[in-house]
């Protein structure tokens, strides 16, 4: 494929430059994994309180932040972070993220991190700026979900989830997200469509909360572990399903046990892959992006031959560590 | 069905009881009506096959990916094993998964149409619904033709995890070429779309049309009242509501679905003049 | 200047064709003007409970209006209805107009035809809609104003004009506005801009309200009709300061006194314009429009000399007059 | 000022009293101070030759258009003729109408600005202010360079009828080609902005700053009060509420300013980066 092709060339000139492997710093190989946790454990780690949220994770990896607000339509949500910051040896960036609170107060301001629709609006607005001015994006991903409130539902918490995600689609600029806690359904996915997507090793990324899941299937809200299990929804099954590119690793204890060496891996990770992004021509980024998330799932087709989820690597990992 | 003497005078083989107007229906003039109740036009869930046959130029549908199943990507157990609720699911529904897709004709306009299917796992959106939709919209851009998609679906389809959520970008990835390209994409949003659905291709098209008192939302209404601890307005995500708040064109009823989308598809045929205003 | 030639050329194609002349039907020659009226009177009759609202005329002037609804953001606002509609002659086109009232109810109902900032949402919304599939966007102008409540400002009334003339302003599609009744500062102008501005007989088009004037600029309401006199706020003012580009005559008595002959009236000024702008190639009508505004208004300039207000017409009117 | 002894020990034209604090400041302090009260950061209306001043690097403002004054195009007399009118603000100003544009450079950076001047007709806008305001738009897009606005305006100008709204149309034409050729446009609102300057380019930047407490309103609040018949909440239509309602970008104070636009410019500059963007 010679978008690969052309991308892959594109990494070995930045290499030769005198550059980091874009992959350094980055587990890509889950035999690389030391720590082994349940997705229990990863579950309770991602919400953890003192776990370092967005607006500490934005101070520590960019310099100065100006954090730009309101979506023109309707609100400044607080519980959607977005601005204009600088990142080191590659230049002003566009950041977007969800923020949750560390105590109750931050919590009840910010809705617990879960985005109304014009949290999105704000954050496809931002969007917008960064593909205009060309500016990567970086967006950081922690939220319980989209909140499910009436008022939400009136003003169109479906269609400002779905308009965020078309808008990451067809963006023109790089777009790295990291999941850095709880990527909560629609609510995540909406922040998260990129052309590399990382995340933070007990970080968890699902389609429901495991709550959710087992008052559903398992008609009783105490089987959430159970439902976790099954879900797999934990950073190294996203890894291995191909849904997230790499994992940034963790002090042995979880991200709160030592905030300033996690925000600095997060920082090494962010560099390294927006300083290559930003080395790729844009139309074989959107190409790589689309088939990025044309090529997840399993589906088989018994006349055609099977086409189940890939056993080797995808190749946009590929293309991200340059192999 | 209060009465035991109601019950032996309507068989519910034969006989249905129309949930607003109580009027007792017999199934047939039902199914000649559209599933839309004779008398107080009470709109019931119609199976994705009726659907194209309502909507389809005579003989026109043909379909697409017709043996494209589920994998079992993630092992997901619950109360039983996913493969065999999808094998349950095919053999009680006789389709294969819960979208059926092909190309068809609608007042001579060529569409590419999707169409879901809420009798098979509600409507859930797994790999197989991600992938078929997908290919639906790159057929229409590769003919350029429209795409009407008709939604039916509780959301993604929790067995197969983050992969299913992973579906809403794949589509809106399709849609966003096709948008590009100009060309025009429907969206038909029917008893009831929620969830992961509805916040991707179910919201966006050029046009959204709704079946009268669809019920249309992002979380579900149980969901919705726990959080606020109160009751929910009235008519609260139902089609006329979501119509008021500006995310619907129109709610359409069945009957007119049809000569609606074909107009729509007929406005925004490119015309001879579109030649000239691209000098 | 070639973007004239160019439109000319084009009108003359269709001349030839066998179409009817563009202004066929216009008023664009003052002396032609057979009825005088005061402003005040032309107030009076442009805010007539009885005068054809936009629903009637389009209703008379298109067939087959389908109406679509909402702004995808907030809500559906009574106040502004627009769809698709075949124009006789011509095709599908967009139609956007501001709707008021003829009974109480329908007043309240539709906020006396003053749109909240989720009217004028809605319309940006059809004329993307418009420029998308290529149809031209035809609006009808007939507003006291933008509505000016305490929550029309909360939800940005001033960003959603700003917004819907700017979009005007870069539609690559043709436009022609014509202002029916009352057209009321901002509320009004975010759905004029367009290549073809009209203006019916007894239409008014201000940048404030005779009252509002009035109780600024004389301290007493009781002013307005002296105000009215001073704003030129009549549509034969418009017409001589190249506000408009022609005028739709009314029956002798006003356009409420044969609701069906000015409707016809409507109806032929409209095809001859959409027809006519259809002809043109696009960057050329875009060049047009921009001039169009770009030459309105009067400056004094000592040392590069005096650029007043144009003495002879406009060249935008010669276009759409073809000579 | 309540007593005469006060009047006496502060005369007018050496102090001021703050309208928030009520402290007594001393002209020329308050001047040095850039019109923030010194104790309460009250921000007093700053005069458009004190903003460039403010804004610009030292020395590096060039006027444009500096000679073009109004015509009176409708022969407009209310309590007195119009070319009155502005004769006389003319001679009290010092200014030929109430915007004054140059280019400039602001930490190293050229750029078109464009400030508009309460103390003119209250910074109304007519034929002069669309014409001044659309020539900076023009030479920015013709050199590339980046435009800031700041607003202080009643609205149009009434003198000039339906012309003085058309040069809303004007200005924002002017603004969309600067936004298609992807340069930065940046918004400032100071007190008061209202009507349609508000409703035109004061709303539309790409980023959109607020200075503190500024008021900044399409309707006015005697109006919005009269069409609810009920009190306003509290903060309606200052900077503040606008912030929390989602329509600027920032609330900065007045000392913050010149650096803060710096900031923006310098992010949105073209870097080596976008040339292999474009491939
Ligand atoms: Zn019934
Ligand atoms: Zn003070």
């Amino acid at each position: 494929m010679d978008v690969v092709d052309r991308i892959l060339g594109t990494k070995k000139t930045a290499d030769s430059n005198g550059h980091a492997p874009v992959d350094s710093g980055l587990i890509t190989d889950l035999a690389a994994l030391t720590t082994q946790r349940t997705p229990w454990q990863s579950v309770q780690l991602a919400r953890e309180l003192k776990r370092p949220h967005s607006i500490e994770v934005i101070n520590g990896v960019f310099d100065k932040f100006e954090e730009l607000h309101g979506d023109r339509g309707y609100r400044d949500d607080p519980a959607v972070v977005g601005g204009i910051a600088e990142l080191e040896g590659v230049g002003p960036v566009v950041v977007v993220a969800q923020q949750r609170g560390s105590t109750t107060e931050e919590n009840i301001a910010r809705s617990f991190g879960m985005p109304y629709p014009e949290g999105y609006r704000k954050a496809i607005r931002l969007y917008r700026m960064a593909e205009k001015f060309h500016l990567p994006l970086v967006t950081l991903v922690d939220t319980p979900g989209a909140y499910p409130g009436p008022e939400a539902e009136e003003r169109g918490q479906a269609e400002a989830i779905a308009k965020s995600i078309s808008t990451m689609c067809g963006l023109q600029t790089p777009i790295v997200a990291v999941i850095l806690g709880e990527g909560g359904s629609g609510g995540a996915l909406s922040l998260a469509v990129g052309d590399v997507v990382l995340a933070l090793q007990n970080a968890i990324y699902s389609v429901i909360s495991p709550e959710g899941a087992a008052a559903i299937l398992w008609r009783s809200a105490t089987e959430a572990e159970k439902a976790a299990n099954a879900l797999k929804l934990a950073a190294s099954d996203l890894l291995r399903l191909g849904i997230v590119d790499g994992l940034i690793p963790e002090p042995a204890g979880g991200a709160h046990t030592d905030s300033a060496a996690t925000i600095a891996a997060i920082k090494t990770a962010i560099v390294a892959q927006v300083d290559h992004l930003g080395r790729v021509p844009i139309a074989d980024l959107l190409s790589a992006r689309y088939e990025r998330y044309r090529h997840i799932g399993t589906v088989v087709e018994p006349l055609a031959g099977i086409a189940p989820a890939p056993k080797t690597e995808p190749f946009w990992r590929r293309i991200m560590r340059g192999i | 069905m209060p009465f035991g003497r109601q019950r032996k005078e309507f068989p519910s083989h034969l006989w249905t009881q129309c949930p607003t107007c109580a009027e007792m229906l017999f199934n047939k003039q039902l199914a000649r009506n559209n599933m839309v109740c004779t008398k107080c036009e009470h709109h019931f869930r119609l199976g994705a096959r009726e659907r194209i046959e309502l909507l389809a130029d005579k003989g026109s549908f043909t379909e697409h990916d017709v043996d494209l199943t589920s994998g079992d990507p993630l092992g997901f157990t619950d109360q039983k094993p996913y493969p065999q609720r999808i094998q349950q699911s095919q053999a009680k529904s006789g389709e294969k998964d819960a979208a059926i897709c092909g190309t068809v004709r609608i007042d001579e306009n060529q569409v590419e149409l999707a169409v879901m299917d809420f009798d098979f796992m509600g409507g859930s959106m797994g790999s197989v619904v991600g992938e078929k939709l997908t290919r639906a919209g790159e057929r229409a851009l590769a003919n350029r033709t429209p795409l009407i998609i008709v939604s039916s679906s509780g959301g993604a389809r929790m067995q197969e995890g983050t992969l299913s959520l992973m579906q809403m970008a794949k589509i809106l990835g399709a849609l966003h070429r096709l948008d590009e390209a100009g060309l025009p994409y429907v969206s038909v949003v029917t008893d009831p779309t929620t969830g992961g659905v509805l916040a991707s291709f179910a919201s966006l098209g050029d046009i959204i049309l709704a079946e009268p008192n669809a019920l249309i939302g992002f979380s579900g209404a149980r969901v919705t009242s726990e959080t606020i601890g109160e009751k929910l307005p009235k008519g609260f995500q139902r089609a006329e509501f979501v119509l008021a708040h500006g995310f619907v064109d129109q709610v359409v009823p069945r009957a007119q679905l049809r000569e609606r989308l074909a107009y729509f598809l007929n406005a925004f045929r490119p015309s001879a003049r579109d030649l000239r205003w691209s000098l």
